[in-house]
């Protein structure tokens, strides 16, 4: 076991990602205030897409997984986006 | 299937035979391989067996031919389908209603009929609407269904070609009576159905006593049902006059159900709780009911018991 | 895949093996709140408006207060899983005792949050809640599910923390096997990141 | 479970642990001993189902009400439903056969979590007794039809919280043994047996446990929100609440069409380990049928909504499910055509696993292409909601999945208990069984096509010819099941002691003692040859000359 190499991430590094996550947080709620109707769903959206693809990579550590996890992840996330847009087949052509 | 009496029953047709076809080749043929090697390969025979892998030539041709094909059967499956989509812009119109377990149908100004009357060569649309649960539409002779969704526009159209009667079905599970929720159709001459429509007498259209809007705004229908299903409270079918035991202070007494009754339930529901349900689900509704509105609810729940 | 060896598969540890069959545990968490959000994409297009009036019925300071909580106990845990590469025992317990009072803030104000709203008689089944309009009774409904189930999930992390720090104190976790705090880690992010998305969909967006 | 004074010897049936007796089996994490736990609980439980099954048979022999009243009716096919889908053809094949031959045909000694194994298959009964106590509780059998569809559902009065837990629990059973799958089929290969080189088998559980895990979390919420909805009065589904009932059905369906590959694909993949073990050469198009159980998952994913053509979904996606659903047809048809061409030229013995791999093509096929007639739209107009599409499942799932299950059982038999059935017997259960079969489903095709709609308790007399014919192979399909059970398990403690290798087959299960050891290999082996390396031929010209 000890033989596999595993990546230690410094304290600063994840304090780091805090602040940017923070900082998004920030960010979306700063917009949300300002009311700019149908954008800021799409803002919102995609500033949690930033927020969860940075929890993924670094908390999560997917960053110094092996390429099989990455692309695990990312066939899953396209799977459920995929679900999402058939639905959506029904829904927006009725 | 093999009367196909409306104008949408030669797409479908047409796609059933042609699916037969390929069906019928390919089931034949593969089990006729199957059965052929079986005697010709035989081990009792002591031939070696080869010990070839695959090979990519026909591993090509036998994902192109049935991809070929089941392009071909979508597309014609797509052309019989697409008419049944698009009514004309003049088909007479009338509504199907559904409801556990009977079928009515609405040819505007309150005319509502148990069967399905139509004259001949003229195109109807049908409109679908459910009074409760999920219902189907379905004529079988014409190759028409449709699902009866509550809350749901969804509708239908067709011609009929021939004279006669044809079976409904309600063909989505919907409870106790679903196998007997069927009626029939009826296809005339042109002025047999004129005289008809004028002779039937005015029943429906007429809007919803005052009790069941004030019963159906105040969100009583969310635990009491109106057809004798149990939900979270006792259903108001058959509940006036009715005789049941009710705990009240803890102990069990007999009360019918009369218009004291239903007034102290709505204003002070934990007095007399009803045996086999649950005390404080529902809340009071004194301030929300005017004594008006209770005498109201009372008469309407009176006709559910048929008084 | 380099190594198989020929010991008997109790005795063997497949590290790479747990953290593969905890990463397909949260796909399956993924796809369990995908659903929720199936239903809320659809009635959320169908019903904006109502969407929208219903949302600020829902107070965005404790959202984000509560986004903060998470996003910092995110931090600690990952840190812990530092400490404990790098053999500082204390440091990891330390570092996910905070997770879990973190997590407890995080309770203890979705507490009063739905106090609130139960005080307000918003609450599933009320009758101020079904009298509302369609859309805005379907935005409570996924209000109280969404938020729930999430919170039922925080249970379930504090408790796999607990049990971690337990393990770590009696010696079975160390910086040559971690893979009960790496995998308590990742889960405990997972609630983290659906977090992340319902705190725009329940209090933000307008 | 220490292996520290085992002798490799032991069979795993013999095998003392620490506890003894039944309480040494419960407490197993053996996979081998996990599989027959599966099995039992799946064969008492189909004896459940299909005695209801057949009760409806018989009552329908006749129009009119004649023992059972429409209430019972309507909970038997509902429970009749939910017990063979849920407890019996999901887990079936992939948790009987899975556990048992999985590890040993990639040569490992266990599954990769082997307690999570045994706690799914504790969720399993937990799931069962619910289903079950269902049945029984005092508010009556659930009635909603499997499906559970909105609203009737959450209004009826009966028992149908206690059905919806059940399936709740039992996909949480199934996604854990499809991720124990996933783990193992990745970490344990035994050394040498590169992706390419895996027996099909492992290949089609891998497949079917995405689907298990991407697919059963949406069916799980879904029920919890109906439970919600009937508890707690939240509306999602319900138009009285302000739900919308046909995004019920997309949930339902995004897990349950998958659902039926999750049942299929373990079958498909039992059927090619048999074909070429009986025909003494290698399966052909290895790659291609090892693609197509990936690309029927995959597609497979994505065809839902051909079960709601008539509910009112838009035109458009009407058309492009019905496009998904031809192409899933592609691959199916692949693998059909591979084994029938890895019989040709092969050196073919007659024995009943074979028999019952033929007739599972056979059987498949009729399914398979009525499923065409369903798939198009113009035809599914006609045939939604009737008998026809209780034939096209019942064809498909008893024909094939069912039919499979039988094949793997025939096959795997001396394997799992050392001893060898009675050919002559298996072969007559066959007959009775297979007449029986077709003479209680193909004539509901015809009724369907002509009207006949499902779930019908009462019908009109124009269609009692069918339903009476049904009847009649009720009877006789269940007198060839009987027969197939008393050989099976008459011959379990009396049979013939079964050699290690009875078939000759060359994948790694047949290499080992029957039963095998508890250990299963005394040690791992290396894989130099792809899995169906028969040899000869000039050892495959010297080795490709290599
Ligand atoms: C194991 C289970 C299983 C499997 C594998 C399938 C496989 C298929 N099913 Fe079936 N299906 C069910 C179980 C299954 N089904 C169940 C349980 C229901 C009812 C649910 C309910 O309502 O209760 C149902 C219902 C159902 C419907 C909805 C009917 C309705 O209610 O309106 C449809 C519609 O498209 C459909 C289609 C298909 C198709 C196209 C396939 C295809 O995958 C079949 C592919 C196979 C072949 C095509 C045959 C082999 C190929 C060849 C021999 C080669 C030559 C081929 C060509 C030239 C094309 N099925
Ligand atoms: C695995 C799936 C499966 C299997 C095997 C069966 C098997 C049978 N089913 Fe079924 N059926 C379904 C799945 C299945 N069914 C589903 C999903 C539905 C839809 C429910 C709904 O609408 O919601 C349905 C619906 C359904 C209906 C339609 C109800 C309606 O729409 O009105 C009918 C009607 O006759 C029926 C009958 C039968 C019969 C007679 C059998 C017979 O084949 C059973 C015969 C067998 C025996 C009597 C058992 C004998 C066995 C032994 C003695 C032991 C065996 C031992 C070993 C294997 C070792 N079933
Ligand atoms: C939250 C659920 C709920 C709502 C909403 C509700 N009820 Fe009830 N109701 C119950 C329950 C539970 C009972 C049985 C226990 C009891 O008697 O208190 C009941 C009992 C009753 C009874 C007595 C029935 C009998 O058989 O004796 C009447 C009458 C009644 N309700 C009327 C109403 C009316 C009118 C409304 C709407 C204005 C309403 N209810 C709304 C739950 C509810
Ligand atoms: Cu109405 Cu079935
Ligand atoms: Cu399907």
């Amino acid at each position: 076991m000890s033989t596999e190499k595993h990546h230690i991430s410094t304290y600063m590094s994840h304090g780091a990602v805090l602040v940017i996550l923070l900082s998004l947080t920030a960010l979306s709620v700063g917009m949300a205030e300002l009311h700019l109707g149908a954008i800021s769903v799409a803002v919102a959206l995609l500033v949690a897409s930033v927020k969860g693809t940075t929890v993924l990579t670094y908390f999560m550590h997917l960053k110094y997984e092996s390429l099989f996890t990455k692309i695990m992840v990312a066939a899953v996330f396209l799977m459920y986006a995929l679900v999402i847009i058939f639905l959506f087949f029904d829904y927006l052509f009725r | 299937m093999f009367e196909g009496a409306s104008n949408l029953a030669a797409g479908v047709d047409r796609t059933f035979i042609l699916i037969l076809a390929i069906a019928v080749f390919f089931i034949v043929g593969i089990t006729t391989f199957m059965i052929w090697t079986l005697f010709k390969y035989s081990r009792k025979k002591n031939i070696p067996a080869r010990q070839f892998t695959g090979s990519v030539t026909l591993e090509i041709i036998w994902t192109v031919i049935p991809l070929i094909l089941v392009m071909v059967i979508f597309f014609y499956g797509w052309k019989g389908y697409a008419p049944m989509r698009k009514v004309p812009a003049d088909a007479m119109k009338v509504t199907a209603i559904g409801r556990m377990w009977q079928w009515s149908f609405d040819y505007g100004n309150g005319k509502l009929s148990k069967i399905l009357v139509l004259p001949i060569n003229k195109a109807v649309r049908m409109d679908l609407h459910s009074v409760d649960v999920n219902h189907g539409f379905f004529i079988p002779a014409f190759r028409v269904k449709e699902d009866v969704i509550p809350g749901y526009k969804n509708y239908l159209w067709f011609i009929p070609k021939y004279k006669g009667d044809y079976d409904i079905f309600c063909t989505s599970y919907c409870g106790l009576q679903h196998s007997g929720m069927n009626t029939k159709a009826r296809v005339v001459e042109n002025s047999v159905f004129v005289h008809w429509l004028d002779s039937l007498p005015v029943t429906g259209n007429i809007p919803d006593p005052e009790g069941l809007v004030l019963i159906k705004n105040s969100g009583c229908i969310a635990c009491h049902s109106l057809d004798g299903a149990k939900l979270v409270g006792p259903s108001f079918q058959g509940v006036y006059g009715k005789k049941h035991i009710v705990v009240t202070d803890g102990k069990e007494v007999e009360k019918v159900v009369d218009d004291a009754y239903i007034a102290t339930s709505i204003i002070d529901p934990g007095k007399d709780v009803v045996k086999g349900f649950n005390k404080g689900l529902m809340q009071s509704y004194r301030d929300k009911l005017t004594d008006a509105q209770i005498v109201q609810i009372t008469d309407y729940l009176k006709t559910l018991s048929g008084k | 895949m380099a190594e198989i060896k020929n010991i008997a598969p109790s005795e063997h540890h497949d590290y790479q093996g747990s953290k593969m069959g905890m990463w397909i545990f949260i796909f399956t968490e993924l796809f369990l709140f995908g659903g929720l959000f199936l239903v809320y994409a659809v009635f959320r297009t169908q019903y904006s408006a109502d969407f929208h009036k219903a949302a600020e019925e829902t107070n965005t300071f404790i959202g984000t207060l509560n986004t903060i909580v998470l996003l910092i106990s995110s931090m600690t845990v990952a840190m812990s899983i530092t400490a404990i590469q790098s053999n500082n025992k204390g440091r990891a317990i330390r570092l996910l005792l905070v997770t879990i009072v973190l997590a407890l803030i995080f309770m203890v104000n979705k507490y009063f949050e739905w106090g609130h709203k139960f005080e307000l008689r918003l609450y599933p089944g009320s009758v101020v809640l079904t009298n509302l309009p369609k859309g805005e009774l379907l935005f409570f409904g996924l209000y109280f599910m969404m938020t729930g189930l999430h919170a039922l999930h925080v249970l379930v992390g504090m408790i796999l923390l607990t049990v971690t720090i337990f393990r770590i104190k009696s010696g079975h976790v160390h910086s040559g096997n971690f893979s009960l705090i790496e995998n308590s880690g990742l889960y405990w992010h997972l609630v983290d990141l659906i977090w992340i998305f319902l705190f725009p969909m329940m209090y933000l967006i307008t | 479970m220490s292996n520290s004074e085992t002798h490799p010897q032991v069979s795993y049936l013999e095998y003392q642990g620490k506890y003894k007796g039944i309480l040494g089996w419960i407490t197993s994490t053996d996979h081998k001993r996990i599989a027959l736990l599966y099995l039992y609980c799946i064969i008492i439980f189909f004896f459940v189902a299909a005695f209801l099954g057949l009760t409806m048979s018989i009552e329908k022999m006749r129009p009119g009400q004649d023992f059972m009243n429409a209430q019972t009716y309507n909970g038997f096919f509902t429970v009749h439903g939910i017990i063979m889908i849920f407890m019996i053809v999901i887990p079936g094949l992939a948790a009987v056969f899975g556990n048992f031959a999985l590890p040993l045909l990639i040569g490992a000694r266990d599954v990769a979590f082997p307690r999570l194994n045994l706690f799914s298959w504790y969720l399993y009964v937990t799931g069962a007794i619910l289903a079950v106590l269902s049945q029984l509780l005092k508010g009556g059998a659930p009635d909603t039809g499997w499906t559970f569809y909105v609203p009737y559902s959450a209004g009826s009065s009966t028992n149908v919280i206690w059905a919806l837990t059940a399936a709740f629990v039992l996909g949480f059973s199934s996604i854990l043994t499809g991720l124990n799958f996933i783990v193992t089929i990745h970490r344990m290969r035994a050394p040498g047996m590169t992706w390419f080189k895996m027996p099909l088998f492992p290949w089609a559980l891998y497949a079917t446990a995405w689907i298990q895990v991407l697919a059963t979390p949406i069916v799980g919420i879904t029920l919890l929100m109906v439970i919600a909805e009937r508890v707690l009065h939240i509306g999602f589904f319900d138009p009285a609440l302000g739900g919308d009932p046909v995004l019920f059905q997309h949930l339902f369906w995004i897990y349950s069409h998958p659902a039926v590959y999750i049942m299929i694909l373990p079958a498909m993949g039992v059927i090619t380990e048999i074909f070429p073990t009986f025909s003494q050469k290698p399966v052909f198009g290895y790659g291609a049928i090892a693609i197509s159980s990936l690309a029927i998952a995959f597609v497979g994913y994505f065809v839902w909504g051909h079960h709601m053509f008539t509910s009112g979904i838009s035109y458009w996606s009407k058309w492009f499910f019905s496009f998904l659903t031809f192409i899933v047809a592609v691959p199916s048809a692949i693998k059909v055509f591979n084994w029938i061409s890895t019989m040709y030229g092969g050196s073919i013995q007659m024995r009943p696993p074979l028999l019952y791999a033929i007739s599972f093509v056979f059987l498949f096929m009729i399914g398979g292409f009525t499923g065409l007639f369903l798939g198009a739209l113009a035809t599914n107009v006609q045939l939604h909601d009737t008998t026809f599409v209780v034939a096209h499942f019942h064809y498909i799932i008893f024909g094939g999945m069912g039919f499979a299950f039988f094949a793997g059982l025939h096959y795997w038999y001396p394997k799992m208990f050392g001893r060898m059935y009675s050919d002559r017997w298996a072969y007559i259960a066959w007959g009775f069984t297979f007449v029986g079969f077709n003479l209680l489903y193909f004539p509901q095709f015809i009724i369907g096509i002509q009207g006949m709609p499902r779930r019908y308790f009462d019908y009109l007399p124009q269609f009692q010819w069918g339903h009476f014919l049904s009847g009649i192979g009720a009877f006789i399909l269940v007198t060839g099941l009987i027969l197939m059970a008393w050989n099976l398990i008459y011959h379990k403690k009396r049979g013939a002691i079964a050699p290690a290798n009875p078939w000759k087959g060359v994948t790694l299960e047949w290499q080992i003692a029957s039963p095998p050891p508890v250990e299963n290999f005394d040690e791992i082996p290396v894989i130099k040859h792809n899995p169906y390396w028969f040899g000869t031929e000039e050892e495959i010209r010297r080795e490709k000359k290599s």
